[in-house]
């Protein structure tokens, strides 16, 4: 036992400080998961552009966990990295993160989904869901001629992309009394889950005339089922985010829109601030809205997945 | 099947009353309940449930478990069909090649195949617990999907392929006929060879078995290689069906697999259940998950309810198990 | 020779079992394998049939060296083994018990049900066992399982038959059986190697012994020209004691009286599992419980100890009061204390040592400021360690790597912490040595001076004679005799067992 | 701690080989990894691990396991903070009762001493498998917080709370001083009370256990009732933390924990193993979290290296057991 127990105090006294090293210059890029591609995507074009500009990077995956997001932050203080390109989980258990790194005198630049802090972050380039909701509501409305049945299908239900969503939505489309959601169910942004998820709606409401998706996965997936039911061209599907086999179905007729978000464009523009930060620029807007666009059949041809043609 | 002589593992199939309480609740609350397209609906969706739900059984009558079918069924689901859509390009010697659908498909069954007998390598030769030897492949097979997918999905795979998620045939959705093929082959196993035998007795006692000469390591090696390629089956059910490979696909489907394995009372302990069992499990599972979106259960409220009436489920079972 | 072992040395961690032991079978000959608890008799036997693998010395098998990798090559080589711990798996019926490992399969490699049946039949027809051979074992009482493992062993066309105490869980008709068909194997040529504490068994049976002590062979010869003590004192290195028994005074004050106590069978078709059983037990007092298997005794015990609340009718009063015992920690409160019959299953905790397996029961008394007291449960550990002579290389030793015979010490040894009022002992001498045993009637004895009341389940009567004051006799599930001991007579006994 | 003596139980800390292999590995690596900066992050990481895996000792060396510790500190995490901020409203009396720090935090705590106990009631009162008790519980559990926080954080909830997460005492993170209370209340607990030597003895053999007069089932309820009020102390600390309660904070927590009761020498069977194991085995498991990181693995990578890593230090652990 003596020996581990001095192996042990071997162990910890071995934590000396030792100088930070002047290595080459580094940003992390931390994202809330890795498990959908939308994320990938965003992770890999901010990897791409700070690359780009001559930094080393790497990316962390907080598999929508706020903890892990924490674990990671520190991590990184750590490990001595210049500026962190974040999408953060959730809005307000992200902000002690984004504070923790400010107190150590590293800049954040938010993607995508913002931080309930009006300081906390340097910048923060974000992608408007509630708005971008209102403008597929408003299309929505217009389709359905303000009366039918209609279907929502979640994402996951702790996420607060989720509720921007389906609030967004909801703020307009429930001001039309004729509009009737007839089932709300959740399918974890998952594809598969969203398949069977409408199957079994599909059986209690055969008489549908909309879905309303709160991504393109699960567009895809309530598609796949209304197609095995015969009911794909009654029914009008709704998606956000403008993945490729979405944008490739609404060229087909098969999806009747999706809310555009443009990833690349947000995470280039983190990257190339915080490029401006290290090099010694200060003054950031606090905030730059990213507008999501509505994408129908009658605009596709500008966009392709995940942007602007 | 000859059941009426195993009398003594008919007992097991009290879960049979779990499922007919189920089915008279929800069809007094939803008249949409029975009806033949909700029928084939369940079936339809549970059969990628029951194909895992096998493998498990088998790898759980011999006392182990396997928490790494989540991972394969992605793993392999994309394996196929990246293949299928881009074949293996070896950009060195400037060769791409290709595959048929027949090709693309062994080769996904048989990784998934290799990753279970990985499993049962490691539990049988290094004396790795079950339960950590395969978390640890749900950990690295998620990984390597990743790599494989480089995160997004493979779509657009083909009619043909997806005949296998999404065809009927003779009336009856082909998913089905897979599942019904692998639970009789199954139950043949189980019931009619040795080496059914052998996986009863090392569930019941891996010493005496070993005493008796049984060749352990050969079994479990059979055993966890099956269940690797029954996920795999999965996979290619779940890809085939979205006529897409989701890099996260299968994620959490471990715990419904297991669940319709202990609902259709097989002791986690080993040596005692069967396969018929685990199919009135998976069944009662899939049963539940439609009626509470027939029911437009509230998606908070759902987690609840699911969780109680598993709950109920075996404690009907438990109960009624006479013996024991 | 058909099988002869030389020099075989094999350590356990810590431990030499056997040192550079030899031995020899021959055909047609019963070979006994004598030795105390702990001398290493099961080790040699396990070391000739390929469980251990990793030893030192050599096996000749019809002269030529054989060396296994597994009990399957043994088996193949014509070696068939009854170990001493069952080694069923429970919730197979008994047909695929005794086919494990060696099913038959028809044209289809699939598993010819019908036959395998027929031939289980056959088997347990020789046993003059009458149970169903689709019966999963688990429903089956430890003598009837020890009987299932002599079919295994049989069902192998072997050469050399190896049996570990295969007498321990069974009885006069069975062992007669048994021994019919020990005869005949030695007619059909086959060597036979014979391990029992039973003495009398071995002068009735075998035709050369071969002693065993401290894992060195100590002696082989002919059976015909020892006695019992000859071969007691080669066991023991010196002479044994015998203790005469006290004799009891008679100003005996009540202890425990059973009223009326039943057992319903599940199944109501079937006979009740006990009935009407009622009796009285003294302070100081050692009744025997005698019966042929599944008579209902060790129910009887299980009944009185909270293990079957529900279906029990009927009263218990300690010293005049009722007691309500719905579970064995009730009993235990009320200063009961069993030593079940089936130490594997009910008695030890095998990843405990030694130590922690006596002080089980007693924990609370053991602590000081308020945790566990390590100097007082290494006193009370080693007191009854000594008392008990438990052999153990220390008491942190696990107590799964103990012989039998001294778990059974240890188990006995947690009870007596506990200083009960009544002691129920369900075999107790079950695989213990003729020494051990000794020491353990002595001890019996000494428990009952000191004013403990013993109720005493044996399917020995030599056991039941040995000890007991008086001797209840139950069969199926009713009390068909009740005598003081000076009364009974092996005859009468059995007469009320079969009754 | 008396450790010498209890030579029995050194030789599961032979991970301890595996945890300084891994370490020194990671030093040559990366300078950042041996700095005291980047133990003390490790150190608070695991911390919440830790709480957990202590809880899921007691229950896997009892034979049981609990699936539920994730859902139960989302659960209470969420209950304290809601308790906290908003109170407890009663509309209909038009009532608002305001709780206290203290207040909200016992009431946290206790919440998941029930939850805890739940699993235990219908463990040992209906017979249900602890696997499926608790997976049933998982799923309640995670709707509840859902339904307890409409899906929503509950954010901001004071400095005074946010210490119990970010606090330093003494030169020491506030949950590294609470994950040492813990340890050394379970070590005491373990190896120096009546009740740990039962947890041992029903795991080694229930039926002998029961037998020798111990309760099994008060045993058993007192057991999960600890493992989930830990699993709440987990929570409020991940509260603390982030000064917010994420409804889906914990999802497949129950598996880290798992991991290191297993990667620390507890046998899933029951009966063998120890806390200090489990707390080599979350060290284990943090530094290989930690390690990934500082190494720059990309994350797809670090999925497949994490499983290899694990299986490794589960395999030299094994090795290096003389016994078994
Ligand atoms: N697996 C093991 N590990 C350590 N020691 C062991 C092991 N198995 C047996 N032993 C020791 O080896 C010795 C011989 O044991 P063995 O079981 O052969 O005795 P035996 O003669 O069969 O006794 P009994 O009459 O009680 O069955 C004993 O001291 C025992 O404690
Ligand atoms: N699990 C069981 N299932 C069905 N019947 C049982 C079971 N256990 C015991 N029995 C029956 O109960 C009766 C009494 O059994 P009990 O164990 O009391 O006998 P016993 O006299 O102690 O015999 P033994 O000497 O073998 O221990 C027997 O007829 C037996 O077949
Ligand atoms: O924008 C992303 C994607 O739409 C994803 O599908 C769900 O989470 C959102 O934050
Ligand atoms: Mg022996
Ligand atoms: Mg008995």
């Amino acid at each position: 036992m003596k020996n581990y127990i001095f192996l042990l105090l071997l162990f910890l006294l071995g934590c000396q400080e030792k100088n930070p090293s002047q290595g080459p210059k580094k940003m992390a890029i931390v994202v809330s998961t890795l498990n959908n591609p939308w994320f990938v995507f965003l992770a890999e074009n901010a990897a791409a552009k700070a690359k780009e500009l001559g930094y080393e990077t790497k990316i962390f995956d907080s598999q929508n966990n706020t903890a892990l997001e924490s674990d990671h932050f520190e991590n990184a203080i750590v490990s001595g990295y210049q500026a962190i390109l974040f999408n953060p989980t959730d809005a307000d258990g992200s902000v002690v993160n984004v504070q923790k790194a400010k107190d150590a005198g590293i800049p954040v630049f938010c993607m995508d989904r913002e931080v309930n802090s009006p300081d906390a972050a340097t910048s923060q380039i974000l992608s408007d869901s509630f708005s971008g909701s209102v403008a597929i509501a408003k299309f929505f409305v217009q389709q359905l001629h303000k009366k039918g049945n209609y279907v929502e299908l979640l994402g996951l239900v702790g996420d607060n992309n989720t509720w921007a969503r389906s609030k967004g939505f909801h703020s307009l489309v429930d001001n039309y009394p004729d509009l009737k959601m007839v089932a709300q169910q959740s399918a974890d942004f998952d594809r598969n889950k969203a398949m069977e998820v409408m199957e079994s709606i599909l059986q209690a409401q055969p008489n549908i005339d909309a879905v309303f998706c709160g991504n393109d996965a699960m567009a895809m997936g309530a598609y796949q089922a209304l197609a095995g039911a015969g009911k794909a061209n009654k029914v009008k599907v709704f998606g956000f985010d403008g993945a490729d086999d979405v944008v490739a179905a609404i060229k087909d007729g098969k999806v009747a829109a999706t809310g555009m978000q443009f990833p690349k464009v947000m995470a280039q523009m983190a990257a190339v601030y915080a490029d401006e930060y290290l090099k010694g620029k200060r003054d950031f807007p606090a905030k730059i809205p990213v507008a999501v666009e509505l994408v129908t059949k009658d605009n596709i041809s500008h966009y392709t997945a995940f942007g602007k043609k | 099947m000859n059941l009426i002589i195993q009398k003594e593992k008919l007992y097991k199939l009290q879960s049979l009353i779990a499922l007919f309480v189920l089915c008279i609740i929800i069809s007094i609350l939803s008249d949409k309940f029975l009806t033949v397209a909700n029928g084939w609906n369940v079936l339809r969706q549970i059969s990628v449930n029951i194909c895992i739900s096998v493998g498990m059984t088998l790898v759980v009558l011999t006392a182990g478990i396997d928490l790494s079918v989540g991972s394969i069924l992605a793993l392999c689901g994309a394996i196929t069909a990246g293949l299928l859509k881009n074949g293996i390009e070896i950009p060195s010697q400037n060769i791409l090649i290709s595959f048929t659908l027949l090709g693309a498909i062994i080769v996904g069954l048989f990784f998934g195949g290799i990753l279970g007998f990985f499993n049962g390598w490691v539990i049988t030769k290094f004396k790795v617990p079950p339960f950590v030897a395969t978390l640890a492949m749900l950990t690295m097979a998620r990984g390597l999907t990743m790599l494989w997918t480089k995160g997004f999905p493979i779509s657009n795979l083909g009619a043909k392929f997806d005949y296998i998620g999404t065809g009927w045939f003779l009336g009856v959705p082909v998913p089905v006929w897979l599942s019904i093929f692998v639970i009789i082959i199954a139950l043949i196993l189980t019931t009619k060879t040795p080496l059914g035998r052998y996986i009863y007795a090392i569930g019941g006692n891996e010493n005496a078995a070993r005493l008796s000469g049984i060749k352990i390591y050969k079994i479990k090696l059979i055993v966890y290689t099956l269940a690797g390629g029954l996920a795999a089956l999965g996979g290619l059910m779940v890809t085939a069906r979205l006529d897409s490979a989701q890099p996260n696909a299968g994620t959490g489907y471990e715990l419904d697999a297991i669940a319709a394995v202990v609902i259709g009372g097989t002791s986690l302990s080993g040596g005692r259940g069967s396969i018929l069992g685990t199919v009135l499990g998976a069944i009662i599972i899939g049963v539940l998950n439609n009626g509470l979106v027939l029911l437009n259960v509230s998606p908070f409220w759902q987690q609840v309810v699911k969780g109680m009436v598993i709950l109920l489920a075996v404690i009907i079972d438990r109960a009624n198990a006479k013996n024991d | 020779m058909t099988l002869s072992a030389k020099n075989i040395t094999k350590r356990f961690s810590g431990v030499t079992a056997l040192d550079a032991v030899c031995i020899d079978l021959q055909a047609g000959k019963v070979n006994a394998i004598i030795g105390e608890n702990g001398a290493g008799k099961s080790t040699l036997m396990k070391i000739l049939s390929g469980v251990y693998t990793d030893y030192e010395g050599t096996i000749y098998l019809h002269d030529k060296p054989v060396k296994f990798t597994n009990t399957k090559e043994a088996e193949n080589a014509g070696i068939a083994i009854i170990h001493q711990e069952l080694n069923m798996i429970p919730y197979l019926s008994v047909v695929e018990n005794i086919f494990l490992g060696r099913e038959v399969i028809n044209a289809f490699g699939l598993l010819d049900k019908a036959f395998m049946l027929k031939k289980a039949q056959t088997l347990l027809q020789k046993l003059c066992l009458n149970i169903d051979p689709n019966t999963p074992v688990r429903n089956l009482k430890v003598g009837q399982q020890q009987l299932i493992e002599i079919a295994k062993a049989l069902l192998v066309d072997a050469k050399v038959i190896i049996m570990d105490e295969p007498t321990s869980a069974i009885t006069g008709a069975e062992v007669d059986v048994l021994f019919k068909i020990i005869d005949s194997l030695k007619a059909e040529g086959k060597a036979i190697a014979y391990i029992s504490h039973k003495l009398d068994e071995l002068f009735k049976i075998a035709d050369t012994y071969t002693v065993l002590r401290d894992g060195k062979s100590i002696e082989s010869g002919e059976m015909s020209a020892v006695t019992r003590d000859n071969i007691v004192s080669k066991m023991v290195g010196r002479e044994l004691v015998i203790i005469p028994k006290k004799k009891q005074d008679n100003n005996r004050t009540e202890l425990l009286r059973v009223n009326h106590l039943g057992i319903k069978h599940e199944s109501f078709k079937k006979n009740d599992l006990l009935n009407d059983i009622s009796f009285v037990l003294h302070k100081g007092e050692i009744l025997g419980i005698f019966g042929l298997m599944g008579a209902g005794r060790t129910e009887l015990f299980e009944a009185i100890f909270g293990l079957a609340p529900r279906k029990v009718s009927g009263e218990v009063l300690m010293e005049g009061q009722r007691l309500h015992i719905h579970s064995p920690s009730d009993a235990v409160k009320a200063g009961l204390a069993l030593v079940s019959e089936d130490r594997k299953k009910d008695g030890i905790v095998p990843e405990l040592s030694v130590k922690q397996n006596i002080c089980i029961t007693t924990l609370p008394d053991l602590l000081s400021n308020g945790v566990l007291d390590n100097k007082k449960e290494n006193n009370l550990a080693d007191k009854y360690i000594q008392e008990l002579r438990i052999k153990t290389s220390s008491s942190d030793q696990l107590i799964k790597n103990l012989s039998g015979g001294n778990q059974q010490k240890a188990i006995l040894a947690k009870w007596l912490a506990t200083k009960p009022k009544v002691l129920l002992l369900d075999e107790p001498t079950r695989g213990i040595d003729v020494n051990a045993k000794a020491e353990i009637y002595k001890l019996i004895n000494q428990l009952a001076e000191s004013g403990l009341g013993i109720i005493m389940i044996s399917s020995e009567l030599p056991e039941i004679f040995a000890v007991s004051d008086r001797v209840i006799v139950l069969s199926d599930g009713k009390v068909t005799g009740d005598y003081a001991i000076n009364d009974a007579s092996e005859e009468i006994l059995l007469k009320a067992a079969i009754a």
